[in-house]
């Protein structure tokens, strides 16, 4: 039940560690684990926009493409994309090798024409000196790179609404089917690139093309949530819908009015 | 919680007269029969409407979302309705160097549709390029129904049609 | 886990020292005190007491999280949001306290993680109505079987 | 012959009965193969077939006072393989391998009443050997030099056996590798067999398959899948479809064997959706074997079990890639994973998995059956045994070929496929599909293996060979291989879903006469992006038939953007079609032309209204008189190309 001690690690596996070399310095890190984290977890930063540490690495945005080699190889290099690449004794890891960074300059200089208008990829392009893109603008872009976190976030949470649609060029984020999705919003705020809209007005949630009424907290009356989520979490979680009635902030100062029945 | 949703009965499957049913009746009711229960459904409705596609993905118990994605990624199914017959013209490499592009802008004129979608005014034909049908050695390769055409050229494409169309 | 956070209710008198404290720890911005992890409270009946995460053993958050973005700190004994976290705010809703919060200024799910094991709080509160400590301490309850209070997330106080 | 029905029990009653029907067959002292390929039936083969069907019968008395027992069958021969999908459908008799092509339902009869009875030769059916000029006629198919020069194993019974009968594949050695390894072999010692081989995958990057396998039995596990490839994408490829419409045994026995080897229970083989008949086929053939006891629990009553699925892909080349292939067995998307962790390790399911293509399955048996050395004996110094390539394009004789590897480039194009259509000039080959390079007439004799054609920058693939000619423009070749992978790429990873459509962007512009110089530079960089930094397989061999046609064909790229000219008089833009003075006005152009833009009166010169011309090119299509041109960049092609010719 309780998830939250740290998985359990036989002793035997917990030895499983190699030493790696990352750009120069040598790094213990456990067997197996991804060589995105290995770097981020000893501060070597490397870009990427579609890895999210809870979800399962997907590899589609080849930010986080590294170079590597082995001792004796040292003719023979290779681009590895570091977010699914399980760490092994020896390997000496380069994150801005020249061809690295060339790589990542002209996969930014793609993203730039498929998102012009994207903030967040214009600053990301600006750090390797691309202003403006070579390439042809997407004609009527919107800020999706595809990088499919939406569609991965979705899955965790178990509403499954959203799905990547057609292939190659064409190929677009969508909820084809508006009723699973339950208007949680962890989508829009997992988008690296703001990409998908939502406002709330008087209480109604509009997101993928769909109003949502929020119910409110039955004490001071702040909407908090959908129904949808409601009924979602209630079915996943098992646990009873009185849970939702009430905004956190009220369940905590309803938590000080127990505290204090208790004590005085 | 997949055992319960499975027992629940297919509302939609009326619809279609028990004919999905008797699809699904060929398969695991898993996610790994989806991509084989949707060509069964379409080789059934010619199409796939999207009623069809929401039975599928309550009957295999798969989202619906990811239903979607599999059938719009995948070239073999129609998400609009297609004409009687389906005419498909080998694009493969072999037709191409033989001309293969200019069959289709021939077709298209004188179907009247676009290559891979909607169908003929007439509701008779549909156009679809494809990558190589295997009858290299026929190239230009067309294919309408089950016949095969070989080695075709714009000028021969008006008989065909007509061959087409009364049979 | 040796310590945890006491909370002794009838010594708090509202100062909100804790707060500030708090939300100047973690948002730097001590304006902010509906992000901050602890609030104190004076009721109607003009008790003051403060609440704060209990760390709980069987804790909600931590069951309903769809990945294991809640993960217990096992030197400081404190339930910890990583960056596992997809903000889909299951915890949230799921906390029976209260005690979980979203940001929707950075987007992000707000937790007391009893600050790496040196809780700001703590050190300010005048009147030792939080102590980071041990374990209860007699000289600080009227009843020290704090364990035995009849409520159950306080049964629940954290053990290891 | 009818369908095998037996169950066989044991290893001895499968023996007995191959025996039995081989002897029964060798009663035939005749055979009549009907050709059953795709182009045969559609020009009436089936009729033919019941023709002869019913003439035999007919003239039972008679055949049986000449002592002559005939056996007729439908087989799957054709299918592209002999090049005479045109001249269908086909007959051929065995054993004398007399050859008619053109055969109709009228004329039959003749092959019982004449060729079989009398045996004569009927000579206006005979193959021309310069088809469409006349030419000598070959009475034997072996000795037409397509033939002759060909050594086939993968392609050994396509063609031979008839595809729907177990007993007929029992009667040509059928079964006996696996009833070998059975008996008398160790799991370890076929894997070891098959490595001593040096077979090399034939799906496209050559691992060796013997090393696959060994490294799978190393790998702790409770389930292992065995799959079959039979994805066959590549334009211009259709080896695979070959063999899985004409042979399906031989694929899974292959699969029997590779499943014995590696102690897996289950497997797939997934076949592409667009081919119905090797659907069918293959799946047939699983409902045989399933029935004989030759796949399901104990098999020929040993503990080997192993149980076979098939499933059909959805369309989608890029489920040619192992792992996108793997994700559509499982019902998904068929987006590919990086193979850091290798299929072997975690493959479907995420349990391990061995996964080899259809032909290099057909080549198990035939190396467990005759021996390791026999296989290595053949073939290059890294690339043993042979290798199926489909020659298709404007070559002469198009069609499978099966050639030991290591064999030139020419011999393949000039010796077995004839040479150029017309006898043009050779321009270029292109080889191993999408994925694969286009290698200029400097190539010509380069050994054909594995790695001498990835140092070339061009690619064994699957092996599809399509042959150009000068009429051929290599710029248009590179956007049609960037436009097919625009529709087949997954779109899941930006080098290959944005970088093709860049590429793809640049090249248009070439082709539309609007490029600049530096184009070029700016597709070679993109391309080499994608090359090093794309997931998965497709996108990483993406460029090169870009890159390949650059680096052999530079000028012509250089000659579309500096002169707006096409020299093969292909890229539409830059070409007009013009009527020369050897137009005799017949008004056949006139009344073509789908936009009436010709005018002109009978018996005098016509004229091309070039505002209204869409320059689709049915005039010069239709013209009888070579009256059309093309100009372009201030050139008449068509005269440049016919004295470059000369």
């Amino acid at each position: 039940m309780i998830k939250a001690v740290e998985k359990p690690v036989s002793h035997s596996e917990k030895d499983k560690t190699v030493r790696i070399t990352i750009d120069g310095r040598s790094i213990d890190a456990p067997k197996g684990m991804n060589l995105l984290e290995v770097a981020r977890s000893n501060g070597i930063d490397i870009p990427s926009l579609c890895y999210h540490p809870g979800l399962e690495a997907f590899g589609a945005c080849r930010l986080c493409v590294v170079e590597i080699t082995k001792p004796g190889w040292e003719n023979w290099r290779k681009l590895v994309t570091s977010c699914l690449y399980p760490v092994e004794e020896d390997l000496i890891v380069y994150t801005r090798s020249p061809e690295v960074m060339e790589n990542r300059r002209v996969v930014l200089d793609l993203q730039l024409a498929r998102v012009p208008n994207s903030d967040v990829i214009r600053q990301l392009a600006a750090e390797y000196g691309i202003h403006d893109t070579t390439y042809t603008k997407r004609k009527d872009a919107d800020n999706c790179i595809l990088c499919g976190i939406c569609v991965r976030v979705c899955e965790a949470v178990g509403a499954n609404a959203i799905s990547t649609l057609s292939r190659g060029p064409d190929k677009y984020v969508e909820v084809p089917d508006p009723e699973a999705c339950i208007g949680c919003l962890a989508c829009a705020e997992s988008c690296p690139t703001d990409a998908i809209g939502w406002h709330e007005e008087n209480g109604i949630r509009h997101i993928w093309h769909r109003d949502f009424e929020l119910v409110e907290c039955e004490t001071c009356g702040k909407p908090i949530l959908t129904q949808q989520q409601i009924d979602h979490f209630v079915e996943k979680s098992g646990l009873e819908e009185r849970y939702f009635a009430k905004c956190d902030s009220c369940r905590k100062k309803e938590t000080a009015v127990s505290i204090s029945r208790v004590m005085f | 919680m997949s055992e319960q949703v499975a027992e629940k009965t297919c509302t939609c499957a009326e619809k279609f007269n028990g004919t999905l049913q008797a699809i699904f009746d060929r398969y695991p009711r898993e996610e790994s029969s989806l991509i084989m229960v949707l060509q069964d459904v379409q080789e059934e409705l010619n199409w796939l409407p999207p009623e069809a596609i929401n039975c599928v993905a309550e009957n295999l118990n798969v989202p619906k979302a990811k239903v979607q994605g599999v059938a719009t990624f995948y070239r073999a199914f129609s998400l609009e309705p297609r004409g009687k017959k389906l005419v498909k013209v080998c694009m493969g490499t072999a037709c191409h160097v033989r001309g293969a592009g200019m069959l289709v802008d021939e077709l298209e004129r004188r179907l009247e549709v676009n290559a891979g979608k909607g169908m003929s005014p007439d509701g008779e034909f549909s156009l679809e390029t494809v990558n190589c049908v295997g009858a290299c050695a026929m190239a230009p390769a067309i294919v309408v129904g089950e016949n095969y055409y070989a080695n075709m050229g714009p000028d021969k494409l008006k008989r065909l049609l007509n061959k087409e169309r009364e049979s | 886990m040796t310590k945890r956070l006491i909370v002794t209710p009838y010594r708090c008198t509202d100062c909100k020292n804790c707060e500030v404290a708090c939300s100047f720890v973690h948002t730097s911005d001590p304006r902010k005190p509906s992000l901050t992890r602890i609030r104190a409270y004076t009721l109607k009946n003009a008790v003051k007491t403060v609440v704060t995460c209990l760390q709980c053993d069987e804790a909600a958050c931590v069951t309903v999280c769809p990945v294991e973005a809640l993960v217990r700190n096992p030197i400081t004994g404190a339930i910890e949001r990583n960056e596992r976290c997809i903000t889909c705010k299951m915890c949230t809703y799921a906390c029976p306290f209260g005690n979980i919060h979203f940001d929707n200024s950075n987007s992000e799910i707000v937790k007391c993680d009893v600050c790496e094991g040196d809780p700001a709080c703590a050190k300010v509160c005048p009147t030792r109505a939080l102590v980071w400590a041990d374990k209860p301490q007699p000289d600080l309850a009227p009843d020290e079987e704090i364990d035995i209070a009849p409520m159950p997330w306080a049964m629940k106080m954290p053990s290891r | 012959m009818s369908a095998s029905t037996v169950t066989f029990s044991s290893i001895d009653a499968l023996h007995k009965r191959a025996a039995k029907v081989k002897a029964e067959q060798e009663k035939h002292s005749m055979e009549v193969l009907v050709c059953a390929g795709p182009g045969c039936i559609a020009q009436g083969a089936k009729e033919i077939y019941q023709v002869i069907t019913d003439k035999l019968d007919e003239h039972k008395t008679a055949l049986k006072k000449k002592k002559l027992e005939v056996g007729v069958q439908l087989v799957s021969k054709c299918t592209g393989c002999h090049g005479m999908c045109e001249a269908g459908p086909v007959v051929t008799l065995e054993p004398s391998h007399h050859f008619y092509t053109h055969v109709t339902a009228k004329n039959a009869g003749d092959i019982v009443e004449k060729a079989i009875l009398e045996g004569e030769i009927i000579e206006k059916l005979l193959y021309h050997q310069e088809a469409r000029k006349g030419g000598n006629t070959v009475k034997r198919y072996t000795d037409i030099p397509f033939y002759a020069l060909q050594n086939r194993i993968a392609l050994r019974n396509v063609g031979v056996v008839d595809p729907l009968d177990l007993d007929d594949y029992l009667a040509h050695d059928g079964f006996k590798a696996i009833a070998k390894a059975l008996t008398s072999m160790t799991p370890e010692e076929v894997a070891d067999e098959v490595e001593k081989s040096g077979l090399r995958g034939r799906g496209g990057a050559g691992f060796p398959t013997g090393r696959k396998w060994k490294s799978a039995l190393r790998v702790k596990k409770d389930r292992v899948w065995v799959i079959c490839n039979g994805d066959e994408g590549d334009p211009g490829a259709f080896m695979d479809r070959a063999i899985m419409e004409g042979d399906p045994y031989s694929v899974i026995e292959g699969m029997l064997l590779g499943a014995y080897a590696l102690g897996a229970t289950e497997g797939y083989i997934y076949v592409r959706h667009e081919y119905p008949l090797a659907v069918k086929h293959l799946q047939l053939a699983i409902e045989k074997m399933t029935a004989a006891g030759l796949l399901g629990d104990k098999i020929l009553g040993t503990d080997f079990s192993f149980h076979l699925k098939l499933t059909r892909g959805g369309g989608a080349f890029v489920c040619g890639e192992s792992s996108a292939l793997m994700r559509s067995i499982e019902g998904k998307v068929g987006e590919p994973r990086a193979k850091y962790v290798r299929s072997v390790e975690k493959g479907l399911h995420d349990e391990p998995t061995v996964l080899n293509n259809v032909e290099t399955w057909t080549c198990i048996p035939a190396i467990i059956h005759k021996g390791a050395s026999w296989f290595s004996s053949l073939g290059s110094k890294t690339s043993k045994g042979t290798k199926a390539f489909s020659l298709v394009g404007k070559v002469k004789h198009t069609g499978l070929v099966e050639v030991p590897m290591g064999r030139t480039l020419r011999e393949i194009i000039f010796d077995i496929g004839g040479g150029i259509i017309d006898d043009r000039p050779f321009k270029a080959v292109q080889t191993g599909g999408p994925s694969g390079g286009c290698l200029p007439i400097d190539k010509l004799d380069l050994p054909v293996d594995f790695d001498t054609l990835a140092k070339a920058g061009a690619m064994m693939g699957s092996g599809g060979m399509i042959v150009m000619d000068d009429r051929t423009c290599m710029v248009d070749v590179a956007k049609y291989f960037i436009n097919f992978l625009i529709g087949e790429s997954c779109g899941k990873c930006v080098p290959c879903r944005e970088g093709l459509r860049q590429v793809y962007d640049l090249l248009d512009k070439i082709t539309r006469g609007d490029g600049e110089m530096d184009d070029i530079d700016k597709i070679e960089a993109l391309c080499h992006t994608m090359e090093v930094a794309s997931l998965c397989a497709l996108g990483k061999s993406a460029p090169y038939p870009v890159t390949s046609t650059i680096q052999y064909f530079r000028e012509e790229y250089e000659e579309h953007i500096r002169d707006h000219k096409c020299r093969a008089g292909v890229c539409k833009p830059l070409i007009k079609y013009h009527i020369n003075k050897d137009c005799t006005g017949c008004l056949v152009c006139k009344r073509q032309c789908p936009v009436e833009a010709i005018s002109g009166e009978k018996k005098k010169l016509h004229i091309i209204d070039q505002d209204i011309c869409t320059t689709c090119g049915i005039c010069m299509e239709v013209c009888n008189f070579d009256a059309v041109d093309i100009i372009s960049g201030g050139v008449t092609v068509t005269q440049q190309l016919e004295k470059a010719a000369k």
